[in-house]
C-alpha cells in the first residue's frame, strides 16, 4: 500500500479524561484507503525526548468527512503534546503503515482491548459491522477510569467489560470474563490488542481452544516504514518487523 | 544555476546528498514519499556474508535529542542480497553503495570479492566502525593495525569505490583516517555512532537488550562535526560527513568544515522528505552566497 | 527516612549530589539562590600552577540540548586561590573539592604540595581531560602511560582524597581508569566533556575562537552513562558519575549504571536550583522504590 | 546585589513590529532593586538549540506596579519563543544581573543606541531623569522599522535619529548626527548600547574629545552568573567576564 506524508487539521480534541484524548483530524484532500488495524507515525514538536515521530493506531475513519481518529493515551512527553493539541492546530502523518487485520472467514468474532490497545479496534468493528458481522467487544481496564469512550464501541458492536477493581462488569482480567471462561466459546476469531501479559494469556486461550487469534504489538519503533530494524518481534522465521510485517501477527506465528 | 555535482575520487555524485546505511533501507521503502533518483547516492543496509538474525528487542531507545540504536547488522546475507534485492534496486538511478561489514577479514574479503561482480553498484562503504556487534565491527576501527589489515585486504580484491566508514569511538580519529587512506581507501565517511547508554530508572533496566547501543541524531553533530573537521585536515581523499544532520544548514557545516558529501541518517526516520529539502537548500545556500558550485564549500570555513 | 550519605572511599558527603568543576564558581556565586551547604560537595572551578587567562572571546556555542565551551581553563592560579578564595570558602559546610590542571607532571605536582596544606580542602579532583588547551590538559587523561605518570606524581605528594577526572575522548575508557586505580587514586569521576564543534554557516566562521570545544549537556548524557557502567566494572574505587544531568531521574539512572555519587555540570547554568531538586528528587526516588539508602542505587541496574 | 530566581507573569506582549516586541512582566511581589543596564538570563522553552538562558536587558521598571519591561528583538530560536508569549504566560528569570551605568557627574549627557540595544536606554533615561538630567537619546537604525518604540522614548527625554536610508532623521550612521559631528559636544558622558561597530566609532568618537563614554556589550553567556567564565571581553586588565564585571564597561578599560 502506498504511503503519505500529510498535514492534517485537528478539528476536535475530545479529552476522556485525565489520561485520554480523541484527536479528529481532517485532511484537505481524499483520504487513501485505510485498513483496520494500521498505524500512523505522527510528528510532534521536538522537546526534550521527541525526536522521533510517535506509533498511533487509526482509531477510525470517516471518508466522507475526510476524517480520521486517533485515540491516544498520555504517557510520556509525546502523547501529552498530542493531548494538547487544540483545533485548528496541524500535526504531520506519515501513514497509513504497517499490515492490518484479516477478513474473518467466521461470523463469530470476539475483539478484546486492553488499555490504549483498544484504539485499533473500533475501526476493526466498524469494518467487520460493514461485512454483515456484528463485533463483540471484550474490553478490560484497571478501573471504570480506564474503560474510555465506550459510547463509541457501543454504536459499533455489542460491548463486553472487566475492570480489575469491579468497578463496572466482570472483576478481574479479560481473561476472567465469562467469554473466555467458557470451554465452548462462541467465537472462533479473535483479535486482540494490549499489553503484551493481557494477549499472551488470550493467546494461550485461544490455543488451547483452536481459535485463530491475531494480536497487534506496539512495539518501540524509530521509523514505522521497516527501514530501521529497531521495531523487531521474535517469530518462527525470525526476527520480524513490526511496523511492516506487523503490526498484526497470528499469534501461532509469534514466538511467545 | 549551482552546479550541485560532486566527483567523489572518480565517484560522480549528481549532488553532495547521500542517505546512510542503516536508515534509509534499500531505497524502495521511500520510493511512496519522493523520486529516490534526485539523491546523489544511497548507501543500503549493513550487510554480511551470512545471515545474521541482529540483537534481541528492544532494539532502540530515544535520548535527548538523539537515539540509540542496537540492531546489530541484522540482514539476510550477501548472496540473497544479490539475488533478491540488487535486481530491484539495481537500476535506480543513482549510486546504490552497499554498506559491507564482517566479523573476520576473510568475511570481508568474501563479501567484497562478490559485489565486485555486481555491475551497477559502483562503490562500498566499509563499516569498521559498528559498535552493535560483539566480534569485528567497531573493533576493527578503533585500532590502526586491525583498520588497515581489512582495508588492505578488501582493496587487494575491491575495484571500484572502496569508502572506509569510520568510528567515533576513538582517541584519535586522524590517525585512523590516514592510515586507511594509506591503504588505498578512495574516500572515507565518518561518523558511525557514538557509543551510549540509556536506563529506565522505573524498571531500573537499561533500555536496550545489549546495554549499550549506537548515538545518532542531532546530539552527537558536535562530535562529528568536529572529527569531520580534523580528518579533513590529514587526508587528501574526500571526506563523507554525517551525524545529525537535520538541514540544509547542518549539511553546509560539514561541508565548509571539510566534508566534500554528506550522508544523511536518523533524520529520514522524522522526515522521509529530508534529503530533498537539504539538496535543495544547499543550492539556495550557494546562491544566496556566491558559490556557483557546491563543491566549492567543501572546506571554506574561514578560520584564521 | 532515606539515608542519603555517601561515602566515597572515606569521602563522607550528605548526599551523592555535587557540582562539577567550572560550572558553579567557588560556589559563593550560588549563595543567593540556596544554602549550598545543602549539597554533597563543590568541584571548584580548574585551578592551575599560574595565572591563565584562558582562550579567547567567543568561548561558547549552543548545540542541539547541549553547549560547547572553551574557556581554556581560566584561572588566576593556585596562590590567589589560597590567598584570596580559600579564605572566604574554606568553611562551608561542604566538601570543596578542588579541580586542578596542569601543561607538565611539575606542575600537576606543585599545585598538589600547595593544596595538601589546606586543612579545609577534603580533596582534589585531577583534571587530566580538559580539552581546551594546547598543552596537557587532554593529553595526559588519553593515554595510559600520561595518566599513570602524573597520578602517580601526585598521588606521592596529596594525602587527601584524589579523585582523577576522566576524558570521553577515548577508545577505551576503562583501560585509563584501571591505569589510575592502580596508581591509588580514591575515585574516579567521569565523563568530562565531549570534543566538539561548531560552524556558523551564514558567517562561515567556526563558532568557538578555538575551532573545537568541549560538549557538555544533555546530549552527552547516553555517552557518560555508558562510560560510567563500563568503569564501574572494572574498577573498585568509587566512580563519580556526571554528564547531562539535568534531574533527578538522570542522577539515578547514572547511579543505578554504577555511579556512587554525581556531579551536576551545565544544569547549573540553566536553573540555579537544579542540584536541590535532584537531592529531593533522589531521596523521592529511594522512598517510591524502597531503598533504604542513597548508596543501595549503586549499581543496583537489573541486566540479566 | 543580591540575585533572584521568580516566575514572572506576562502582562501585555506589545509587538511593535515583525522582529520587535516589549513583553511587560509582572512579580507577585515587591521587585527588588534593579539598576539601569542590568539585566536578566530569560528561560526559554527548551527547543532544538535552546538549552540556555538568553540575556536580556531590564528595558523599563515599574516599582508600582511590581512590573519590568523588555524589548525583544526576534533573531533566532530562542527569542522567537519570547516573541510568541501570551498575556498569562509565565516566564522563568534570573535577575537582576550584571553591573549598570554610573550615575553621570554632570548633566549633559548623551545615550546613543543602536537595534535592540537600545533597550537599557529606557530605563536608564528614566532614572536619571528622576535625578533631574534630561536625557539627549541618538538612536540609530537601519531604516524607520528600525527605529522602535520611539514614544517611549519621547516621554523620557529628547529624541534624535539617524537611518542608513535616510527614511527618517539624519541618514546615515549615529555618528553622522550632527550631535555626534561636532568638535565642541555639548555633552560630556555618553552611554551607549549596539552593535559593536557603532560602539568602537562611538567609543573613538568619545575618546578624540575625551568625553567619558561608557559601553554595554552584548557577549554570548552561558550563565549569566560570573562562573563559567565563557563571556569575556579583553580589557586592560586581562580577560573580564561581561555577565558580572559587565555588562557595562567604561570604552577605556576596554581593548578595542
Ligand atoms: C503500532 C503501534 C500502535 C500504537 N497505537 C497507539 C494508540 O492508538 N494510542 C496510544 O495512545 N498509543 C499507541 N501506541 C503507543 C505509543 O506509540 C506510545 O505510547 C508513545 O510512542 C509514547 O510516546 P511518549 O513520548 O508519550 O512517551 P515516552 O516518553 O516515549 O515513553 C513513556 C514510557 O512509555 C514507554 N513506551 C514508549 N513507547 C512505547 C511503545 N511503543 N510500547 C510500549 N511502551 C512504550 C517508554 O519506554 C517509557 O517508559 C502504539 C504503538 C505502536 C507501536
Ligand atoms: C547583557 C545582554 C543584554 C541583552 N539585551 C537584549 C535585549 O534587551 N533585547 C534583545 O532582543 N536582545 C538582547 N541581547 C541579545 C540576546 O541575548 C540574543 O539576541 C539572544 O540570546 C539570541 O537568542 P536566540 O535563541 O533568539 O538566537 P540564537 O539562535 O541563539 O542566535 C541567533 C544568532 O544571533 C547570534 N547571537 C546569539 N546571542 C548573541 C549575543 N549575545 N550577542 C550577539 N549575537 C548573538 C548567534 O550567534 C546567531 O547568529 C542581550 C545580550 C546580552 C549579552
Ligand atoms: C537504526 C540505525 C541503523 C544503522 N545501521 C548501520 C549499518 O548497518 N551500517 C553502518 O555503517 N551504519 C549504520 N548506522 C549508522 C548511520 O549510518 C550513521 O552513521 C549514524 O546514524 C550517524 O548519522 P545520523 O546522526 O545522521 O543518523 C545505523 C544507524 C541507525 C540509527
Ligand atoms: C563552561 C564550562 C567550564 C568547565 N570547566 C571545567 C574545568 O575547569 N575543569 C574540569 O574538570 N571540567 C570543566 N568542565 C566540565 C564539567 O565539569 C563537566 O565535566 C562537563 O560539563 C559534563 O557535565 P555536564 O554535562 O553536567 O555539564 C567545564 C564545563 C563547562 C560547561
Ligand atoms: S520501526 Fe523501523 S523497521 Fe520498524
Ligand atoms: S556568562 Fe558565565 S561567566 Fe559570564
Amino acid at each position: 500500500m502506498k504511503k503519505y506524508i500529510d498535514d492534517f487539521t485537528v478539528v476536535q480534541n475530545r479529552r476522556l479524561n485525565d489520561e485520554y484524548v480523541i484527536l479528529t483530524l481532517k485532511l484537505d484532500r481524499e483520504l487513501p484507503e485505510i485498513l483496520p488495524g494500521q498505524f500512523a507515525e505522527v510528528k510532534v514538536e521536538s522537546g526534550v525526548n521527541t525526536l522521533l515521530r510517535r506509533p498511533i493506531s487509526i482509531h477510525d475513519v470517516d471518508e466522507k468527512s475526510r476524517e480520521i481518529k486517533l485515540l491516544v493515551q498520555e504517557i510520556g512527553e509525546g502523547t501529552r503534546l498530542m493531548g494538547a493539541l487544540q483545533e485548528g492546530d496541524t500535526l504531520n502523518l506519515v501513514y497509513p503503515l504497517g499490515n492490518s487485520f484479516s477478513k474473518p472467514q467466521t461470523k463469530e468474532v470476539l475483539l478484546v482491548g486492553g488499555g490504549c490497545g483498544v484504539a485499533p479496534l473500533l475501526y476493526l468493528g466498524r469494518k467487520l459491522k460493514e461485512a454483515g458481522i456484528t463485533p463483540r467487544f471484550l474490553l478490560g481496564a484497571r478501573s471504570s477510569d480506564g474503560l474510555i469512550a465506550l459510547d463509541e464501541y457501543e454504536k459499533v458492536g455489542e460491548v463486553n467489560v472487566t475492570t480489575e477493581d469491579g468497578s463496572v462488569g466482570t472483576k478481574g482480567f479479560v481473561i476472567h470474563h465469562p467469554l473466555m471462561r467458557t470451554d465452548s466459546p462462541v467465537y472462533d476469531h479473535i483479535y486482540t490488542c494490549g499489553p503484551d501479559a493481557m494477549m499472551r494469556v488470550v493467546a494461550k486461550y485461544a490455543g488451547n481452544h483452536n481459535i485463530k487469534c491475531e494480536v497487534s504489538l506496539e512495539n518501540h519503533m524509530a521509523c514505522g516504514i521497516g527501514v530501521c530494524l529497531c521495531c523487531v518481534t521474535d517469530t518462527v522465521d525470525g526476527h520480524k518487523c513490526t511496523c511492516t510485517d506487523g503490526p498484526v501477527f497470528d499469534s501461532t506465528y509469534l514466538k511467545w | 544555476m549551482v552546479d550541485l555535482t560532486v566527483d567523489l575520487n572518480g565517484l560522480k555524485l549528481k549532488n553532495p546528498v547521500m542517505t546512510a546505511s542503516g536508515t534509509f533501507g534499500y531505497g524502495t521503502e521511500y520510493i511512496d514519499f519522493f523520486d529516490i533518483s534526485r539523491l546523489g547516492g544511497i548507501v543500503v543496509k549493513g550487510t554480511t556474508l551470512n545471515h545474521r538474525e541482529g540483537n534481541p528487542y528492544p532494539r532502540m531507545a530515544e535520548t535527548p535529542h538523539g537515539m540509540l540504536n542496537a540492531v546489530g547488522l541484522q540482514n539476510k546475507g550477501i548472496d540473497y542480497f544479490i539475488s533478491d534485492i540488487y535486481p530491484e534496486i539495481k537500476d535506480y538511478d543513482t549510486n546504490m553503495l552497499i554498506n559491507v561489514s564482517g566479523s573476520t577479514v576473510e568475511e570481508y574479503e568474501e563479501v567484497a570479492r562478490k559485489v565486485n561482480e555486481l555491475e551497477k553498484i559502483p562503490g562500498i562503504e566499509l563499516n569498521i566502525s559498528c559498535p552493535n556487534v560483539k566480534e569485528g565491527g567497531m573493533a576493527f576501527g578503533t585500532s590502526c593495525p586491525s583498520a588497515v589489515s581489512v582495508v588492505n585486504a578488501v582493496r587487494k580484491i575491491y575495484k571500484k569505490h572502496l569508502m572506509v566508514k569510520l568510528s567515533p569511538n576513538i582517541t584519535n580519529v586522524t590517525e585512523i583516517a590516514h592510515a586507511v587512506e594509506g591503504e588505498g581507501a578512495d574516500s572515507v565517511s565518518l561518523i558511525n555512532t557514538l557509543l551510549g547508554m540509556a536506563v529506565d530508572a522505573d524498571s531500573r533496566r537499561p533500555l536496550l537488550s545489549t546495554v549499550t547501543g549506537g548515538l545518532s541524531g542531532p546530539a552527537v553533530k558536535p562530535v562529528a562535526l568536529r572529527m569531520v573537521w580534523q580528518v579533513s585536515q590529514v587526508v587528501k581523499i574526500p571526506v563523507v560527513g554525517l551525524g545529525g544532520i537535520m538541514t540544509a544548514t547542518d549539511a553546509v557545516e560539514f561541508m565548509l568544515a571539510g566534508a566534500a558529501a554528506v550522508q544523511i541518517g536518523t533524520a529520514n526516520f522524522i522526515d522521509p522528505l529530508v534529503s530533498l529539502k537539504v539538496i535543495d537548500g544547499i543550492e539556495a545556500y550557494c546562491t544566496k552566497h556566491g558559490f556557483s558550485s557546491a563543491s566549492e564549500l567543501t572546506g571554506a570555513m574561514i578560520s584564521e
